[in-house]
């Protein structure tokens, strides 16, 4: 499976790129999580506190336990602070 | 419903003018300006960042769930991103309904919903350094006065 | 605090823009506009009665009143008396304040006790004659919602 | 005591005048209405139902129980519909 990654704000920053093209198995946001935590020490860091971080499947809010089925896009973002 | 992610200034007057003209069934226009405040006198800039697509989405899904709960004639949010300084308008919303209760309604609830659940992001630069803006629990804790589906 | 009754009409879009110009402590503004309504399409005309005197000073009442409940930087009142027709703008208020909660707050209770409050009388002109427009009993109830001091 | 009585709204349209310089020993304002009632048949029409009457002394808000001492001008008009 073939996904999208993008990375905003300090997500963006950690990571060092705002967008990624990621061949992957994973099944769950959370696997995904895991499987690039494992990959780089700045994947790792970035995600080292889930709590402040918010995922988007296809540009709808999701949890981090929803399945990556038929996914094309995912985002990682800390929580918004619009307005 | 007009919904506009844009980098460019709007003009807030001119906005406020042309949404409550012209419309005969109501009685009630609230409109909303956000602006970037400048607290201690040290803030240089703000960048706002979004998320290009998923931005008007979630703002249009807002929009339509305010339209849902509240009997609205019109709503119209803009939002800039980029670079702002202080004294800029960041964002507007406007409501236009018969009632004054719901046109006030909607437009907080715009507002509560777009500040924590709209993909925006603020970075405050000041002589010191940049740092990005963390989320407010009074803001999250907002939602929670729409409890009907929060 | 600016407060306005007057017969003329008032540039809606231009007051929001005056207002929500050149402050620097602040990160909101809140404006509420009424327009005549015609809900049937057989309203000819509005006429706006009041009492000069204590009209000015009722509303600086309840604009001070706000000023003690909420942080507000500024806020404005325009109420016009007269013949008005059905689209025409009655009357406008708005609020500026460092946060969104207490600016919509304060302009939500402007309205609620300008209402009931202030000495302004509706009188609506049909082909069937005209009559003088009953206080709601709902317009009474939304006060109880400030009820520090109801 | 000499007051300065204004009527307004379809109180106005009632006693029909929109203002008149009354001569009175009435130390309330229910005192007042009901010398005022006991005048004239419009003044009767206009007062017979209280509940859709409000009161302001000197431009101030006030009950039916209120003392007129040192007050000056008495309005009476129906409930406000501003805004």
């Amino acid at each position: 499976m073939t996904l999208e990654i993008l990375y905003f704000a300090w997500l963006r920053e950690r990571v060092g790129l705002p967008r990624e093209t990621v061949t992957t198995e994973a099944a769950t946001v959370d696997e995904l999580v895991r499987e690039l935590s494992a990959r780089e020490e700045r994947y790792a860091l970035a995600f080292s506190d889930l709590s402040a971080v918010r995922v988007a499947l296809d540009q709808d809010l999701a949890d981090f336990d929803a399945s990556l089925a038929g996914v094309r896009e995912v985002a990682f973002f800390p929580p918004m602070t619009g307005g | 419903m007009d919904i506009r992610v844009q980098e460019a200034a709007f003009d807030y007057g001119a906005e406020c003018a042309r949404f409550a003209d012209g419309r005969s069934g109501i009685g009630a226009v609230v409109t909303f300006c956000g602006v970037v405040r400048n607290d201690g006198g040290s803030l240089q800039a703000m960048e706002i960042e979004h998320y290009p697509g998923m931005t008007e989405r979630a703002l249009r899904q807002i929009a339509e769930e305010a339209g849902k709960r509240w009997a609205l004639a019109d709503c119209l949010i803009i939002h800039r991103y980029g670079r702002l300084t202080p004294g800029e308008r960041i964002m507007m919303v406007a409501t236009a309904s018969a009632h004054r209760a719901d046109a006030f309604a909607a437009a907080d609830f715009l507002m509560d919903y777009l500040k924590s659940r709209a993909p925006f992001w603020k970075k405050e630069s000041t002589a010191d350094g940049s740092e990005w803006v963390a989320a407010k629990s009074a803001d999250e804790a907002a939602l929670a006065r729409w409890s009907r589906r929060a």
